[in-house]
C-alpha cells in the first residue's frame, strides 16, 4: 500500500510536456532576478540566489533516482560534500580551474557511488534508505577526521574558481549565471535520461522489478548507472556550493542535509523533475523570508511542511496542479 | 522449434520438499499442460524453470542449450517467458507501456540514455500487435492499474508474447477470464500452437483438454503421469487426486 | 583487562537496553503500523520536558513520572487525530515530510516554552546510590531499574504482538488496510490507539532516562538516527529483532570503542592506529549496520516481502 | 438482507456504474454476471463502502449503510472474499484466519475441517502459499467471521476441480443453513444447481435479472453464459 | 585599508552573528544577551545612533557565510560580533575582514587566525582556543599527576584540546580516549575510569555531552576521582547537572564571583535582567559591546579612518569584569586564566567561582606566527 514512492506517473511523456513548459517559465524567472534585484538595489540576492540554484540541482539529482527509480539516497548530502572537498583539495595545490574541479568531483562521486551504490542495491525500502545513510555518515565522519583540510572546523577558500583562465565567478552574477547555465543543462540531460529507453526501463523497475526481471532486464544494472549518475550530478551542486560559500565543512554532508534535499524533492513533487527545483527554491526562499519574520520560523516551516502534505499529496506541484496551471494527468 | 528438458529437479522450503526429482521433456512446438491440485508445486516448478528460485537439485535445458545457473533474465534473453499466476505487471504504466517494455527488452539496448522511447514506432507497433493477439489492443492506453481484473489476465499474456519466446511458461492464464471470454481466450492460445513450445499450467479442465497435446500430473511434487490428454482423463489415480467426478462429464 | 572486558560487556547490555527502550515506541509504530514517523525523538524529548516539569513542581521524582504518564496520553492522541491519522494510507515519502514538519514545530514549541537551557530531573532517592561490582567498581541502581522496565516493555511488547489478536490485525493493517477494515475491524481506532501506545512509550522513555541524561532540545535528534538503525538492522516489524539489535548495536559501540584502538595497535604503529582508531570509533555503529544489512538485506530477523 | 438500489460509482473521473439495482433476501443465493471489466467488483466494492458510491444506497436490514465504512458494513452482517485473495502476507495461516474472526458457528476447528490443506500449512506465511491455497484461506477468513451474506468476488479462481467442487458442496450448506450469498464466479453452470436469482451487469447498468429458470428459457442469457 | 560602505553614515550598525536554534541555542543566547544588555544600558553606542541587527546561523557554516555577508553587503555594518563556534567563524571571517569590517568574535578562537591568518580587523574578546587547555594542564603539572586519563569527542576541537592539555602537562596519560560526538551514555569510559583509578580525568565535553558525563560521573560514584574540564561545567549546563557537579573543576579566564566592580555590576544587572547566572559566552559578548563603545568613542564616531579605528580597538579601553585585559600583536587577549570549581551560590543559582590563579597576562603560542 504504501511504497517508497508517491504515485509518480510511468506515463511519462504526455505529462512531461507540461512540466517542461513550467520548468522554461521557472529558467527565465531566475534569469531575470539578478537584474532585478540590481533594480532593486538588493544585488546582495543574487548570492542568496546562486545558493538556491545548487541546491536546486542537487534536489534534481536526487528525484532522478527518488523519483524514477524507487531509491531514496538519505546520504546524498555526501556528494555535495565530495564535489565541495574537490574545490578545496585542488585549490590547496593551487588548481582553480573550475572543470577540473568538476571533473575531480564527478570522479569522487563516481566510484563513491559504485561502491556504496553496489552494497546498498541488495536492500530494498526502508532498509536502502538506512543503509545510504549509513554510508552517508562513513563520508561525513571521513572528512571530519581529515585534518589537513581543517576537520570539523572546515576549510577557507581565498578566492572562487576560475573558468577556462577566465575569472567571471569572481563576480556574483558571473558566479549565478554559471550555476544556471549548469542547472539547466542538468535539467535538460535528466529530463533526456528519464524520457529515453533507460528511463522508462528504470521507472519499470520502480514500478515492479520481479516483473521486469521476467521479461529479461536485470535491474541491479540500471539502477547502479542511474544512482551513479545521480550521485555525480549532485557533486557538481557541490562544486558550486563551495564556491558561493568560498568555504568547505563536513557540515555540508551531515545527515540533516540529506534529509533536507529529501524534503525538497519530497515538496516539489516526487518524480517530476521540475517539482523539485521548486522544492529547492520554495524551501530555501521560506526559510530566508520567515526567518526575517520571526525567531520561531521553524514553528512556521513545520506547520507549513504538515499542512503540504496534509492538503496537498504531491507537493507544490499537486497545488499548482489543482489550481489549472500544470497539468499531469490524462 | 526449440523443447524444453528438465531433469530430476527439486526444491525445498525448510523440510516441505515442494517439487521432488521432476523430470519432463517437453517436445518443439508441443503443448505441454501441467495440472495438480493446488499447493502441488506447479507454480513453484515453474519458477525454478524461469530461474526465479534457484533450484535445489536437477537441472534445465531449452533445445541443446544448458541454462540451469543462468539467471531470470538471461534466460528471457534466451527465449525462455512466463506470465504469473497472481498478476504481476506494472501499475503505473499503460497496457501499451507494459508491453512495449517487454519488447524493447529483446530489442536494441536499455542503455540508451537519450531519444524519446514513447516515440518508437517500432516498439510501439510490436507492442500493440502483441496487445491484440492477447485482445487488448481497445486498452492500450489505459493505466494498468486501472484495469479490470480479466483484463490483468490479458495483458500478462501479452507481455509473455511480447518478449517474442521460444518456450513460454504460462501459469494459469486463464484465471479470472470469464466464462463467454474464456472460449475465446482458448482459440486465441489456439493460434499459438506451432509458434511456440508451451507449458500450460491450468485448472480449467476445459481449456486443458482442448489445447494440451500432452498431459502431466503433479501431486504433492511428484510427477504421477505424462500422457495423452484421453488417457491421463481417464486414470484413476488422476480422478482420485485431482479432478473426481463433476468436471469430467 | 580481562574484567574491563566483561565489565564493558554489561555496560553494552545496558545501553542497550536503553536503546531498546527509546525505539521500541518506534518498532510499534514504523516496524508493525508501517508509519515512518520521524517524530518519535521528539516524543522521547517531550516526556524528558514532561516529567522535569512535573518533578520539579510536586518535587518529587515519582509524582512527576505518575503525572507524565496522562499528560503523554494526551499528547500522543491529538497528535494522531490532528496529523497522523491522515498520513497512514499515504506514502512513506509524504510520512517523512510531514513528520519532519512536526519535528521542526515540537522543537521550536519546546523551546519557547521551556527555554534553550538544559534541564534537570532529580533521581529518586531509593534509586540513587551504586552497587559495588568487582574491585573498585560500582554499578548505579538507577541504571538496574531502567535495565529492569526496558526488559519488562520487550516482553509485554513481544507479547502484545505476536500473540494477541491486536498485534495480528496490527501486521494485517500495515499490509492491507482495506481488507481488514472491510472484514470489520475498525483499524481507524485501532491504528490511534496504538500510536498512542508508542507515543507513551516514547514519553517513557525519555521520563525514565532523564535523571541520567541531560534534558536538552537536542535529545531527541540525536537518537532518532540510532533507534532507527537499531530498528531496521534487527528487521522491521519485529520486536525481537529490536531487542537484539538494540543490544548489538550497544555492545559494538562500548566494546569497540575501547578494544578497537587496542586491538588496531598491535597491527599497526601507534600513531596511525591512533588515527585509524580515530577514523573508525565513529562510523562503527554504521559500518555494523551496513555490513549486516549486507548480509542480511531484511535485517536479521527481517521478512523479505 | 441486502438491498442495492440506483447504484453510481467513478473511479476519479471515469464512472464505471451507472444504477445498479439487486435485492438479495435472507437465506438466497444471488450471482453476479458478466463480461471481464463490466463491473462486478466495483459494485462489490461499492456495497462495501471500500468504494463511495456517487448516487444511489445500499441498506443492509433496511438499514441505510450506503458509503459507510466498511467495519461498519461488514459487522452488520456481511462477510468478504474478496477478488485477487488479498491475504495477509505477514500472518501465518492461523493468524489469518483468527485475526478478525466474530464468534458464531464457524470455527477455526470446522473451517481445518472444510481445508485441510490450510491445517497442514498452518504455520506458513500468508505469502508462502500457493495460489490456491491463498484462495481457501480468504474463503475460510470470510467465513470465520459468522457472517449472515457472505460476498465471493472470484472465490474459486485458481483452484483444482476436485476443491471447487468441496466450494460448492460448502456453499449449498450455507444456504441450507440459511445463509444468504452473493457470488461471482465464472463457473455458473455449477452455481445454477442452488442459486436462486441471477444479475447480469454490463457496462454498469444491470441488464438482465431472473432466477435459474428463467435462465434456461431464455436462450440469450443461457447461450451466453451456460454450457448446458 | 578597504573602507567598508557603510562607515561613512552617522547610524552605528552591528550585527550580530550567533546560533540561536537548535540545541547549542543556549549558549547563543547567553552571548547575544550579554552584549544586549551592555546595548540596552548604553543606548547609544559609542555615542553613535546605534542599530543592531540579530541573525541565527542555525550551526550551519554555508548559511553563515551568507548571512555574514548579507551583514556586510546589503545592511553594511560597521561591526559583525559572534560567533559561538570555530567552524562558523572560520566560514564567516573571509567575508567579512576582506571587506574591511571589523570582526570580533566572543568566544571562537581558532588557531590558524591567531597565528598566519591573523588580520588587523579581526578581533578576540575571549581566548585562544587551546589556552583553557592549557590551564587545566598547568594545573595538573602544578598538582603534581603523574597518570591523568583524557577524554574528548571525536573531532578537530577535541583533538586540539588533548593537544592543548599536554601543551603543559608533561606526566604520563592512563588513556587518550576520543568519544564519539554527541554521545548519549558514557558508562564504557567511566568503567575504564573505574579500572585505571587515574590521578585525575581530563575532559572537554560541551554541551548535552557535558551534563550526561557530569551527571553519570557522579552517578558511577567517582567523584573522589578530581575531575579538570574545560567548557563542560559552566553557567549553561550547571542549571541541569545541579548538584552532580558540584566541586567539579575547570579552566576559564573569569568566573561570576570574581571582586570587582565592573563584574558587580554585570552579574547583578544579567541576574536582574535574564533570571540566571551568566557565564563566559554572555560575559565576552558584554566585553565586545564595551569594547566597540570605547572604541568608536575615541575616535569620535569616524568610522572612515581605519586606522585610527583599529588603534582604537587595539587599546582595549574599557573595564573588563575580568579584570586584566589587552590585547596581544595578534589581537587575541593578553589575560588572567583561572582555575574555577562548580558551587552553590549565596542567591540559590549554581555557579563557578574562581579556585586560584593558574596563568598572569596569559598571550597564546601563536602570537609569534602572526605578520601585520
Ligand atoms: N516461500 C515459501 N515458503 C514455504 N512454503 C512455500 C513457499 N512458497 C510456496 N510454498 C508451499 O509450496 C507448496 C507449492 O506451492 P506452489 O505455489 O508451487 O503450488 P501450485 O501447485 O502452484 O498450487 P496452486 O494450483 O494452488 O497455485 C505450497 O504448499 C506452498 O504452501
Ligand atoms: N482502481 C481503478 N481505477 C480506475 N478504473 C478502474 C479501477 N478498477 C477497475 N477499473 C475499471 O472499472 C471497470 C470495471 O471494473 P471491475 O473490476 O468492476 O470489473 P469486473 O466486472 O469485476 O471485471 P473482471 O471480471 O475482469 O474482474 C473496468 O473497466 C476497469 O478498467
Ligand atoms: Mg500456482
Ligand atoms: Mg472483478
Amino acid at each position: 500500500m504504501s511504497d517508497l514512492t508517491a504515485t509518480a506517473p510511468g506515463r511519462a511523456a504526455p505529462r512531461m510536456a507540461g512540466r517542461v513548459k513550467a520548468a522554461i517559465i521557472l529558467f527565465i524567472l531566475f534569469a531575470l532576478m539578478p537584474p532585478l534585484a540590481s533594480a532593486l538595489d538588493d544585488p546582495f540576492y543574487v548570492l542568496i540566489g546562486t545558493r538556491i540554484l545548487a541546491y536546486a540541482i542537487a534536489a534534481l539529482a536526487l528525484d532522478l533516482i527518488l523519483g524514477y527509480g524507487a531509491m531514496v539516497s538519505f546520504g546524498h548530502a555526501a556528494y555535495l560534500g565530495f564535489g565541495s572537498y574537490a574545490v578545496a583539495i585542488l585549490s590547496s595545490y593551487g588548481i582553480n580551474d573550475l572543470g577540473l574541479q568538476l571533473l575531480f568531483g564527478i570522479t569522487l562521486s563516481a566510484v563513491f557511488a559504485l561502491i556504496t551504490g553496489a552494497i546498498s542495491l541488495r536492500t530494498q525500502g526502508v532498509y536502502f534508505i538506512m543503509i545510504t545513510l549509513a554510508f552517508g555518515q562513513m563520508a561525513f565522519f571521513f572528512f571530519i577526521s581529515l585534518s589537513a583540510y581543517g576537520g570539523d572546523d572546515g576549510y577557507g577558500l581565498s578566492e572562487r574558481s576560475t573558468l577556462m583562465g577566465i575569472d567571471i565567478l569572481q563576480s556574483d552574477f558571473g558566479l549565478y549565471y554559471v550555476t544556471l547555465a549548469l542547472l539547466i543543462a542538468m535539467f535538460v540531460l535528466c529530463h533526456r535520461i528519464v524520457m529515453s529507453r533507460f528511463g522508462r526501463v528504470l521507472t519499470g523497475i520502480r514500478e515492479n522489478p520481479t516483473r521486469m526481471e521476467a521479461i529479461g532486464y536485470s535491474p541491479f544494472r540500471y539502477q547502479l548507472t542511474a544512482f551513479i549518475i545521480s550521485g555525480c550530478i549532485t557533486s557538481v551542486a557541490g562544486v558550486l556550493l563551495a564556491n558561493q560559500a568560498q568555504f568547505v565543512s563536513p557540515a555540508f554532508m551531515s545527515w540533516h542535509r540529506s534529509g533536507e534535499l529529501i524534503v525538497m524533492v519530497v515538496l516539489g513533487g516526487v518524480g517530476t523533475l521540475t517539482g523539485p527545483i521548486g522544492g529547492a527554491v520554495a524551501a530555501l526562499l521560506l526559510e530566508e523570508w520567515l526567518g526575517a519574520l520571526s525567531e520561531h520560523w521553524r514553528l512556521w516551516f513545520g506547520i507549513f511542511l504538515v499542512l503540504m502534505v496534509l492538503f496537498s499529496p504531491r507537493g507544490i506541484t499537486g497545488v499548482l496542479e489543482r489550481m489549472g496551471i500544470v497539468r499531469t494527468r490524462q | 522449434m526449440t523443447g524444453l528438458d528438465v531433469k530430476n529437479l527439486s526444491k525445498s522450503f525448510g523440510a516441505l520438499k515442494v517439487t521432488d526429482d521432476v523430470s519432463l521433456r517437453v517436445e518443439p512446438g508441443e503443448v505441454h499442460a501441467i495440472i495438480g491440485p493446488n499447493g502441488a508445486g506447479k507454480t513453484t516448478l515453474i519458477s525454478q524453470l524461469s530461474g526465479q528460485l534457484a533450484s535445489d537439485a536437477g537441472s534445465v535445458s531449452i533445445g541443446d542449450r544448458d541454462i540451469t545457473h543462468l539467471s531470470m533474465p538471461e534466460r528471457v534473453k534466451l527465449g525462455l517467458a512466463r506470465s504469473f499466476q497472481i498478476t504481476s505487471i506494472l501499475p503505473g504504466f499503460t497496457a501499451l507501456e507494459n508491453v512495449a517494455l517487454a519488447v524493447q527488452a529483446r530489442r536494441g539496448s536499455s542503455f540508451r540514455f537519450f531519444g524519446n522511447v514513447a516515440g518508437e514506432a517500432e516498439l510501439n507497433e510490436a507492442a500493440m500487435s502483441a496487445l491484440a493477439e492477447a485482445g487488448l489492443d481497445d486498452r492500450a492506453e489505459v493505466l494498468a492499474k486501472s484495469l479490470s481484473h480479466g483484463e490483468h489476465r490479458r495483458l500478462e499474456l501479452a507481455i509473455a508474447l511480447a518478449t517474442d519466446p521460444k518456450v513460454l511458461l504460462l501459469d494459469e492464464p486463464l484465471a479470472g477470464v470469464g466464462g463467454e471470454d474464456a472460449e475465446a481466450f482458448v482459440s486465441r492460445l489456439q493460434t499459438f500452437k506451432g509458434r511456440f513450445t508451451m507449458v500450460l499450467i491450468e485448472h480449467d479442465m476445459d481449456a486443458v483438454f482442448a489445447l494440451a497435446d500432452r498431459v502431466s500430473v503433479l501431486v504433492y511434487g511428484k510427477l504421477i503421469a505424462t500422457g495423452k490428454p484421453e488417457d491421463v482423463r481417464s486414470d484413476p489415480a488422476v480422478r482420485a487426486a485431482y479432478l473426481g467426478e463433476e468436471e469430467v462429464a | 583487562m580481562m574484567n574491563l572486558f566483561v565489565l564493558q560487556l554489561l555496560n553494552g547490555v545496558q545501553l542497550g537496553v536503553l536503546l531498546f527502550l527509546i525505539a521500541a515506541g518506534l518498532t510499534l509504530v514504523f516496524g508493525i503500523m508501517d508509519v515512518i514517523n520521524l517524530a518519535h525523538g521528539v516524543l522521547y524529548m517531550v516526556g524528558a520536558y514532561l516529567i522535569a516539569t512535573f518533578a520539579a513542581a510536586t518535587g518529587n521524582f515519582w509524582w512527576g513520572l505518575l503525572l507524565m504518564l496522562p499528560a503523554a496520553v494526551l499528547v500522543g492522541m491529538v497528535l494522531e487525530f490532528v496529523v497522523m491519522r491522515r498520513l497512514y494510507a499515504r506514502s512513506h515519502l509524504d510520512q517523512v515530510l510531514a513528520t519532519f514538519g512536526l519535528v521542526m514545530i515540537a522543537s521550536e514549541a519546546v523551546k519557547m516554552i521551556w527555554g534553550t537551557s538544559p534541564l534537570s530531573v532529580p533521581m529518586p532517592e531509593i534509586l540513587s546510590g551504586a552497587v559495588p561490582l568487582m574491585g573498585p567498581l560500582k554499578y548505579p541502581v538507577y541504571r538496574i531499574a531502567v535495565i529492569v522496565a526496558g526488559l519488562a516493555v520487550a516482553v509485554g511488547l513481544f507479547v502484545l504482538v505476536n500473540y494477541t489478536r491486536v498485534g495480528m490485525l496490527l501486521r494485517a493493517g500495515a499490509t492491507n488496510r482495506s481488507t481488514v477494515s472491510a472484514l470489520g475491524v475498525d483499524i481507524n481506532r485501532l491504528f490511534s490507539v496504538v500510536f498512542t501506545l508508542g507515543a507513551v512509550l516514547a514519553c517513557l522513555a525519555g521520563a525514565l532516562v532523564a535523571p541520567i541524561l541531560s534534558v536538552d532540545t537536542g535529545m531527541g535528534e540525536s537518537v532518532l538516527i540510532l533507534t532507527f538503525v537499531v530498528v531496521v538492522i534487527g528487521g522491521i516489524g519485529s520486536i525481537k529483532g529490536a531487542f537484539l539489535g538494540a543490544l548489538l548495536v550497544a555492545i559494538v559501540d562500548t566494546v569497540g570503542g575501547v578494544f578497537g584502538p587496542i586491538w588496531l595497535r598491535q597491527i599497526l604503529d601507534p600513531a596511525a592506529a591512533g588515527q585509524v582508531g580515530r577514523v573508525l570509533g565513529p562510523m562503527l555503529v554504521y559500518i555494523l549496520m551496513a555490513v549486516i544489512l549486507f548480509a542480511k538485506p531484511a535485517g536479521l530477523f527481517g521478512r523479505r516481502a | 438482507m441486502l438491498d442495492v438500489a440506483g447504484l453510481e460509482s467513478a473511479y476519479g473521473d471515469s464512472q464505471i456504474l451507472f444504477g445498479i439495482d439487486f435485492r438479495v433476501k435472507e437465506g438466497e443465493v444471488v450471482t453476479l454476471l458478466g463480461r471481464n471489466g463490466m463491473g462486478k467488483t466495483t459494485t462489490v466494492k461499492s456495497i462495501f463502502g471500500l468504494v463511495k458510491p456517487r448516487a444511489g444506497s445500499v441498506k443492509i436490514n433496511g438499514q441505510n449503510l450506503t458509503g459507510a465504512d466498511p467495519h461498519r458494513i461488514a459487522l452488520a452482517g456481511l462477510g468478504y472474499v474478496p477478488e485477487g485473495r488479498q491475504v495477509f502476507p505477514t500472518l501465518n495461516v492461523e493468524e489469518n484466519l483468527r485475526a478478525t474472526a466474530r464468534p458464531g458457528k464457524w470455527t477455526l476447528q470446522r473451517i481445518y475441517e472444510l481445508f485441510p490443506r490450510l491445517e497442514e500449512r498452518r504455520r506458513n506465511m500468508g505469502n508462502q502459499l500457493s495460489g490456491g491455497e491463498q484462495q481457501m484461506l480468504a474463503i475460510g477468513r470470510a467465513l470465520m467471521t459468522n457472517p449472515k451474506l457472505v460476498v465471493l468476488d472470484e472465490a474459486t479462481e485458481g483452484l483444482a476441480p476436485l476443491i471447487r467442487a468441496d466450494i460448492w458442496a460448502c456453499l449449498e450448506r450455507l444456504k441450507s443453513e440459511g445463509e444468504a450469498i452473493l457470488v461471482i464466479d465464472k463457473n455458473v453452470d455449477a452455481l445454477t444447481k442452488f442459486a436462486d436469482r441471477h444479475v447480469v451487469i454490463e457496462k454498469g447498468r444491470v441488464v438482465w435479472t431472473g432466477t435459474t429458470e428463467q435462465i434456461l428459457a431464455t436462450p440469450d442469457v443461457k447461450d451466453r453464459f451456460l454450457h448446458v | 585599508q578597504d573602507v567598508p560602505a557603510g562607515a561613512s553614515d552617522d547610524v552605528l550598525k552591528i550585527g550580530l552573528v550567533y546560533t540561536l536554534s537548535g540545541p547549542p541555542a543556549a549558549l547563543g543566547e547567553q552571548a547575544r544577551d550579554g552584549f544586549m544588555l551592555f546595548a540596552e544600558k548604553i543606548g547609544e553606542i559609542g555615542g553613535m545612533e546605534t542599530e543592531i541587527i540579530v541573525v541565527d546561523d542555525e550551526g550551519r557554516p554555508d548559511l553563515a557565510a551568507d548571512k555574514a555577508r548579507e551583514l556586510v553587503q546589503r545592511d553594511e555594518v560597521d561591526f559583525v560580533v559572534g560567533p559561538i563556534f570555530s567552524n562558523i567563524l572560520m566560514a564567516i571571517h573571509q567575508p567579512v575582514t576582506s571587506t574591511g569590517t571589523v570582526l570580533i568574535s566572543t568566544n571562537a578562537g581558532t588557531s590558524t587566525l591567531a597565528g598566519e591568518g591573523c588580520t588587523p580587523n579581526f578581533f578576540v574578546t575571549s581566548y585562544q582556543n587551546d589556552q583553557i587547555h592549557e590551564v587545566m594542564g598547568a594545573y595538573a603539572e602544578n598538582q603534581g599527576y603523574q597518570n591523568v586519563f583524557l577524554m574528548t569527542p571525536n573531532y578537530q576541537a577535541g583533538k586540539d584540546s588533548q593537544a592543548g592539555f599536554k601543551h603543559s602537562y608533561t606526566g604520563g596519560t592512563a588513556g587518550e580516549i576520543y568519544t564519539e560526538l554527541g554521545q548519549l551514555d558514557f558508562s564504557s569510559e567511566l568503567a575504564q575510569i573505574a579500572a585505571f583509578q587515574p590521578d585525575a580525568v581530563f575532559t572537554f565535553m560541551p554541551g548535552g555531552m557535558g551534563v550526561n558525563l557530569v551527571k553519570q560521573y557522579s552517578q558511577a560514584g567517582l567523584t573522589s576521582i578530581p575531575f579538570l574540564s574545560a567548557f563542560t561545567v559552566d553557567e549553561t549546563t550547571l542549571p541541569a547537572t545541579q548538584d552532580a557537579a558540584l566541586g567539579l573543576l575547570g579552566g576559564a579566564n573569569w568566573a561570576p564571583d570574581m571582586e570587582n566592580e565592573a563584574n558587580e555590576t554585570f552579574v547583578t544587572e544579567y541576574i536582574a535582567k535574564y533570571e540566571h547566572v551568566p557565564g563566559t559566552y554572555a560575559m565576552q559578548a558584554y566585553d565586545a559591546a564595551q569594547l566597540i563603545d570605547s572604541a568608536v568613542r575615541k575616535v569620535g564616531g569616524d568610522l572612515t579612518d581605519r586606522a585610527a579605528l583599529m588603534a582604537a580597538i587595539k587599546e582595549a579601553d574599557f573595564d573588563s569584569p575580568r579584570g586584566d585585559f589587552s590585547f596581544g600583536p595578534n589581537n587575541f587577549p593578553i589575560q588572567d586564566f583561572y582555575l574555577v570549581e562548580a558551587v552553590k551560590r549565596e542567591d540559590g543559582y549554581f555557579g563557578t567561582s574562581i579556585v586560584e590563579k593558574i596563568f598572569d597576562d596569559y598571550a597564546d603560542n601563536y602570537a609569534d606566527q602572526c605578520e601585520m
